[in-house]
């Protein structure tokens, strides 16, 4: 069945076509074909579970953080458990759920459809990236289950070679490195694909934003992680045979151990937040009804920082005892890696004037998204000037600034892709008024948590601490509050994407008046996705987009 | 964001009261850079709400589906930015500069971090006293004596794992690095009593490494320095504050003193034998207590072999300070056991 | 250049040959796929050897701190000849190349800033003299190694 | 019938015309030939960048540490055996022109000495692994080990620690086992695919004893030599240690003095002895922590150990390296066997062999880095 030989909207159209009996999810039925399956869609949706389960694990420890936290001292968990709730808080959210929330996920499902192929380049390796990942979680839940770790999520040398968690220690470190390589396959497999696969008439420049963010994350990903592999490999040889490369005591060097972890864990920022960039900019054209603005420069802003991430690790490392030669060049650099990032903000609010504003579930999650990250990216500048990092670092003030960039940015981010991309790959349409609900429920329980935070930095409250002086007390309890607010916000969006599934409209091929390839496939899309090489055109033309009531959707007008 | 408006108004709430020639520079730029972000964020948020209003999908309106693109304002939101954060740089460093050319002539004090007691000592070999303080979990802590108007200069060393020297009030903050010297200077300004935290985590009681610093007149300082060489003659005061001074409070309980974990309470043990992690019973005595204060992962009591690991107080206790511990850790023969946590 | 020799698969034409922009169609026998000529598998080894003995017999000398970087020299040259003719990166498409000589830049990036701070903070350290022995071996440590050695602590 | 012939299906070239009419060798998302090989390569390509990223790591610790203790990395480099590390290279470098040779085979359509060139690359690889274990052997042996398992004692004679070449050789040996038992089947069933499988690997296994019984000539002989009054290396480092001595503080110097006085005056005997007055009763002194001096004595696990660190990770995560490229080269070996290459599908042999190069690429850096510092 061909999907695009016929144009959408002509006399002969269908509801059949619309809404198919046959799609990928009902291609092959039985566990094997799911657990074995090369199709990138159904390994997109194995993740997809996978990073929200993980996400729901990494929730619960950051609940129990702030519930902790709501008394000054002793909190109902020992100084033992709360070490190992907000380092496995912090691993987890890490490594099994930001890293590959919206690549491996959202970008396994999106990138071939949007790009109008068939497949990754490489599905076996697709799905060998996905058991990887099992196994680093299992590797993980090793981790938490039989000793605890208690490292933080830096594992920082030399506590970690000392810890007595030293299975922990193995455990969580060789996760770590199983993570990294099904993260560098991910990588590699869409740089390839989108080096070599693209169909004619898909130029670098009709490739929607999105894929492009992907491709700088993709770079990204192949070029830091394999770092992180051999530090994290160092590290377990540290502790099974003691080689004392970052060991004080065998005259290794520890600040070495941070050089080599924030090389990776510093431009892994960026492989959180530039998939996030590139959902925004999916999200305000389509729900604005209006081409991107500066579409070249949002997409030469997301290369460069994804080159300039790798300049400036060292702005985690100013009170480390750096030399100060070093420390000074990392500022400098760092400052150059938040212009790109206006940049953005400033094209998203180009593209919403003068557009067509659909305030609808999506829609809500990026506008909160460009809230809460210009918060973040903002507070960033404190952080990256030398002598006010010397006041912030290693306090509240940066626990809340990397939340607002990582959770305000890219779990909102993700949260509006999912709901944005959900009729595509389910084939149903959730309650757009719950929807709404949970965005700002989200939204304020966000502020909530993390405004206080700020306050209690710059008044200097060290991060990681089980107890506190009685003076911070009253915003710690409105950051539980708020973190309260922000959990049942989350939990309602799950519902409401849960309950779609349940009793949700059928969806129709665009429900939002896409003009990106998978709009043009059918929702859910075929196995296939293309039986034959689709027609590409501008994928932010929305002149010839319109809503047509008898399908309950956009149609593309010819 | 009237939230920030709100504290920006309030005095010191943003920042805790500035005490050293740092803290000027640090609350300046800080401001100025708060004040650079409410700039660019309200006018962003004005814009995205009025255009969520103004542009909104509603019966009768279609807006432009055309894709805008004006070089000239882009040029704009590139170099105005650009501009603004070489400034915030430059300042930033400057003051960095500032913190890490340590001037001459500084009174010096000698920083040692272990897991999860600061010690702290005088130039003239005098170390720190501790004091009781109220409303932490920690019931005492060090406390570091400063004479105000000074420079001081921070040489610090860690026997384990990083940790991290930070006074708010001074607006500095270095980590304290295993295998090297790391240093750090301030000059004092306020007399007052400060808070100094662990910043960089280091393990079980990280949250509970805190210390105080009192910044005292010149006269007050040189009678601190001269408190601080003196030990008391009696073996038992002696011992006691030893137990303090040294850190063995931070992980041992004695009496109603001291922390209920990780290491074993001193309540009770006294000449009785314990069992080892190994299996075997030992007589706790003078020689156990002493074997244990030098090798203590030589005979780890039984349960405590999971345990964070003490370091060795080898080459760091004089003999007669390790027999004034004994007498101390003796005289808790009969104290009531701690329940352990 | 010796390449310009195997002429006989016309390399010019192949390397602009994009095949985004072509119908694929109507391929030549051989395709996209350059055998090398033998002589040049053949004096590429040789030449590689030549470099091995050349660095051992140079090693000999004492040259101080030039050693380093007479060694290395070798040793790229050697690397780049594996690269340019072993790996064939000189008649691939230019993206390869950009490829591995790009991910050469970062590997500088990250050395060149790591050594540079190890430089600056060199007066700063504290030379460990001995290491206390007194510490427990791992016991994992200890099954990690080979069978029949006693715990390898005490020198 | 063989299966050799079983397997000849004719290969069809696919002139693109269909597109629905894949040939097997094409996975059904690619369009054509020229795109699967393009992706293939620039994926192999890109997985050269993580590798090169992931060696850049143990680079880095090495130039850290080299630059901070070049006296350490001089001593410790004596310890290696020159001629086992250039014997390797050699081979490395033949495995890596029977590679490129294959490549060309594959394209060429000659499979006869595709498999030949497979397995005499196989063959070079298990030749470095054998020479390679009676280096980690030996050194391991005399107790220079990584970090705080260095334990040399450096007096001449093995230290009391054998059986680690035995160790070594068990898994090679029962890999070897298996693969006669494969040749033996191989011929009694005249199933000349699996014969041409089975020979390169029983070759294979066989050419890693020949490496171990050729390391142990080698370190024989370099032992000989050694014997006969100071040679190569060690005279060196006698030197070395002297002009520590003359530089050393004075507990240094006094420690030396009496190693000077004596009647050998090996070198190994006075770092010997160096080493006992370093940490000889470390169960009761523990040294204070002292300022850095250059010329501090290197023998010791707190110096020495960290180069021996570098060394056996670096190497180590190369001989990994080998072996995994050993695994697929059996892989191809098979494939070529059945006579699938051809020139239009040969991305496998090429992709092997551009990871294989790779390996050579870091050998080439890692011979002289660590085997020849003077």
């Amino acid at each position: 069945m061909s999907v695009l030989d016929r144009p959408i909207a002509t006399p002969g159209y269908s509801e059949a076509d619309s809404y198919p009996s046959h799609h990928f999810l009902n291609h092959s039925k039985g566990f094997l074909s799911w657990a074995l399956t090369l199709d990138h869609k159904r390994i997109g949706l194995m993740y997809l579970v996978g990073v929200m389960a993980s996400f729901a694990l990494g929730g619960t420890f950051a609940l129990m953080i702030r519930i902790h936290l709501w008394n000054f001292k002793d909190g109902w968990l020992s100084n033992q458990t709360y070490n190992q709730v907000f380092t496995l808080h912090g691993a987890i959210m890490v490594f099994l759920f930001i890293i590959p929330s919206i690549p491996a996920a959202l970008g396994n499902f999106l990138l071939p459809v949007m790009l109008g192929t068939k497949d990754v380049a490489f599905p076996r390796l697709n799905l060998g990236s996905f058991y990887l990942w099992v196994t680093g979680l299992i590797l993980f839940l090793t981790a938490l289950s039989v000793t605890g770790l208690d490292t933080g999520w830096t594992f920082y040398t030399p506590y970690s070679i000392e810890t007595q968690q030293g299975g922990a220690v193995l455990a969580a470190t060789f996760g770590v490195f199983v993570l990294g390589f099904s993260s560098i396959f991910t990588g590699l497999n869409f740089i390839v694909t989108i080096n070599t696969m693209r169909p004619p008439g898909m130029s670098w420049f009709r490739m929607p934003l999105f894929l492009w963010a992907l491709y700088a994350t993709s770079i990204i990903q192949v070029l830091a992680t394999p770092v992180l592999g051999i530090t994290v490999l160092l590290l377990s040889a540290e502790r099974l045979l003691g080689i004392g490369i970052f060991d004080p005591k065998l005259n290794g060097d520890p600040v070495t151990f941070q050089h080599f972890f924030w090389f990776y864990s510093h431009p892994a920022v960026y492989i959180m937040i530039l998939p996030a960039m590139g959902i925004i900019s999916e999200l305000m054209s389509v729900h604005c009804h209006k081409g991107i603005f500066g579409y070249r420069m949002i997409a030469y802003s997301s290369i460069a920082i994804a080159l300039f991430g790798f300049l400036v690790w060292g702005h985690h490392m100013f009170t480390s005892g750096m030399a100060d030669v070093t420390t000074i060049v990392f500022s400098a650099l760092t400052f150059t890696v938040s212009i790109p990032s206006a940049i953005k903000v400033f094209n998203w609010l180009g593209t919403m004037y003068q557009g067509t504003v659909s305030l609808n579930t999506p829609m809500l999650y990026a506008l909160a998204f460009i809230f809460l990250f210009t918060i973040g990216g903002l507070t960033g500048l404190p952080l990256g000037a030398l002598s006010t990092d010397m006041h912030f670092h290693d306090t509240y003030f940066v626990v809340a600034h990397f939340h607002y960039v990582m959770m305000g940015g890219t779990l909102v981010a993700f949260l509006g892709g999912v709901f944005h991309w959900w009729p595509k790959m389910t084939g149903r349409m959730f309650n757009d008024k719950l929807g709404i609900a949970s965005a700002i429920i989200v939204f304020v329980g966000f502020n909530l948590t993390f405004l206080p935070q700020f306050v209690l930095g710059s008044r200097g409250m060290p991060r990681r601490y089980a107890t506190y002086l009685p003076e911070f007390q009253p915003l710690h309890q409105l950051s539980t509050i708020g973190s309260i607010t922000l959990g049942s916000g989350l939990l309602l969006a799950l519902i409401v994407l849960l309950m779609s599934l349940v009793n949700g409209k059928k969806a129709p091929r665009n429900p939002w008046g896409g003009a990106t390839l998978e709009w043009m496939c059918s929702s859910p899309p075929p196995h296939d996705n293309f039986s034959s090489a689709p027609t590409v055109g501008d994928p932010y033309d929305f002149s010839t987009i319109e809503y047509d009531a008898r399908v309950g959707g956009y149609v593309k007008r010819t | 964001m009237s939230f920030f408006l709100a504290d920006q108004v309030a005095p010191y709430a943003w920042f805790p009261e500035g005490a050293s020639s740092f803290a000027p520079q640090v609350d300046f730029l800080f401001t100025a850079i708060l004040w650079i972000c409410i700039v660019f964020f309200v006018p962003i948020v004005i814009a995205m709400g009025y255009f969520m209003w103004v542009y909104r999908e509603r019966p009768g309106y279609r807006g432009s589906p055309e894709a805008l693109h004006n070089t000239a304002i882009e040029i704009t939101w590139t170099v105005v930015p650009t501009i603004v954060v070489v400034w915030v740089f430059w300042e930033g460093a400057m003051g960095y500069l500032d913190m890490a050319r340590i001037p001459k002539g500084t009174v010096d004090v000698n920083v040692t971090a272990k897991k999860w007691q600061w010690a702290f000592k005088y130039e003239n070999g005098g170390e720190h006293e501790v004091i009781p303080v109220e409303n932490v979990s920690a019931k005492e802590l060090p406390l570091l004596v400063l004479p105000v108007d000074r420079d001081i200069k921070i040489i610090m060393r860690s026997d384990d794992v990083l940790h991290s020297f930070y006074i708010p009030a001074f607006r500095a903050k270095r980590d304290v690095v295993p295998g090297r010297y790391n240093y750090m200077w301030f000059h004092t300004t306020k007399e007052g009593l400060y808070d100094l935290f662990c910043t960089e985590y280091c393990g079980d009681n990280h949250s509970q490494m805190n210390a105080k610093v009192k910044v005292v007149s010149q006269e007050e300082y040189k009678k601190a320095l001269e408190k601080a060489i003196q030990e008391p003659e009696d073996p038992l005061e002696r011992g006691r504050l030893l137990y303090k001074r040294q850190g063995c409070s931070t992980c041992h309980n004695a009496g109603a003193e001291g922390a209920s974990g990780p290491g074993p309470s001193y309540n009770g043990s006294w000449g009785k034998s314990v069992q080892l992690e190994s299996g075997t019973e030992v007589a706790f005595d003078e020689n156990y207590v002493r074997e244990s204060i030098l090798n203590p992962q030589a005979k780890a009591r039984k349960g405590y072999g999971k345990a964070s690991p003490m370091n060795s107080y080898a080459g760091k206790l004089k003999d007669d300070q390790i027999d004034a511990l004994i007498t101390f850790i003796k005289s808790m023969e009969n104290a009531t056991p701690a329940a352990k946590k | 250049m010796a390449h310009t020799t195997t002429s006989d698969h016309n390399h010019e034409a192949h390397a602009n040959h994009g095949h985004h922009d072509s119908q694929h169609g109507g391929h030549h026998d051989h395709g996209f796929s350059h055998p090398m000529p033998i002589w040049m598998l053949l004096s590429v080894f040789f030449a590689l050897l030549f470099l091995t003995v050349l660095t051992v017999f140079q090693s000999q000398f004492d040259l101080g701190n030039a050693e380093i970087f007479a060694s290395l020299t070798i040793a790229t040259i050697k690397a780049a000849l594996v690269i340019l003719f072993f790996m064939h990166l000189l008649w691939d498409k230019p993206l390869n190349a950009i490829v591995i000589l790009g991910s050469l830049i970062f590997v500088a990036l990250f050395l060149g800033f790591t050594l540079m701070d190890a430089e600056g903070y060199r007066e700063n350290l504290i030379y460990n003299s001995t290491i206390e022995a007194s510490q427990p071996v791992d016991p994992a440590a200890q099954t990690a190694m080979a069978p029949g050695v006693p715990a390898a602590v005490a020198p | 019938m063989t299966a050799i012939q079983e397997t000849l299906a004719p290969v069809a070239i696919d002139h693109a015309d269909h597109h629905h009419e894949h040939p097997s060798w094409l996975a059904h998302h690619f369009d054509d030939a020229e795109q699967q090989y393009d992706s293939g390569k620039l994926g192999m390509w890109l997985f050269l960048v993580t590798e090169v990223l992931f060696f850049s790591g143990m680079f880095c610790a090495y130039a850290l540490y080299r630059n901070r203790n070049p006296e350490v990395f001089e001593f410790c480099s004596s310890f290696l055996n020159e001629k086992l590390g250039a014997i390797n290279t050699g081979v490395l470098l033949f495995s890596s022109l029977t590679m490129a040779w294959a490549v060309r085979a594959a394209q060429l359509r000659q499979h006869q000495l595709l498999v030949g060139m497979l397995g005499a690359t196989l063959g070079c690889a298990a030749i470095f692994l054998g020479v390679k274990a009676v280096e980690y052997s030996h050194k391991m042996e005399i107790g220079l080990l990584p970090g705080k398992l260095y334990v040399a004692q450096l007096d001449g004679v093995h230290g009391p620690h054998k059986g680690y070449l035995e160790f070594i050789c068990t898994i090679p040996a029962i890999c070897t086992a298996l693969c006669a038992a494969y040749a033996i089947y191989a011929f009694a069933t005249k199933s000349l695919f699996h014969q041409r499988v089975a020979g390169p690997m029983l070759v294979a296994g066989l050419c890693f004893f020949g490496g171990v019984g050729l390391g142990q000539y080698l370190e024989a002989q370099e032992e000989a030599s050694k014997g006969h009054g100071g040679h190569g290396g060690h005279q060196e480092h006698h030197a070395m240690v002297e002009g520590h001595v003359e530089h050393g503080s004075h507990e240094h110097a006094a420690a030396s003095e009496s190693a000077h006085t004596a009647e050998n005056k090996t070198a190994s005997e006075m770092a010997a002895n160096a080493s006992i007055a370093m940490g000889g009763s470390p169960d009761v002194y523990i040294a204070p922590n002292e300022l850095r001096t250059p010329n501090a004595d290197v023998n010791q696990r707190s110096m020495a150990g960290l180069f021996f660190s570098i060394y056996y990770c670096m190497t180590g995560v190369h001989a990994i390296h080998i072996i995994g490229g050993m695994i697929v080269i059996t892989w191809l070996i098979v494939k070529a066997a059945r006579q699938e290459f051809h020139e239009q599908y040969f991305g496998p042999v090429d992709n092997v062999g551009l990871y294989w190069h790779l390996v050579d690429f870091i050998w080439i850096y890692l011979f002289p880095l660590l085997y020849l510092i003077t």
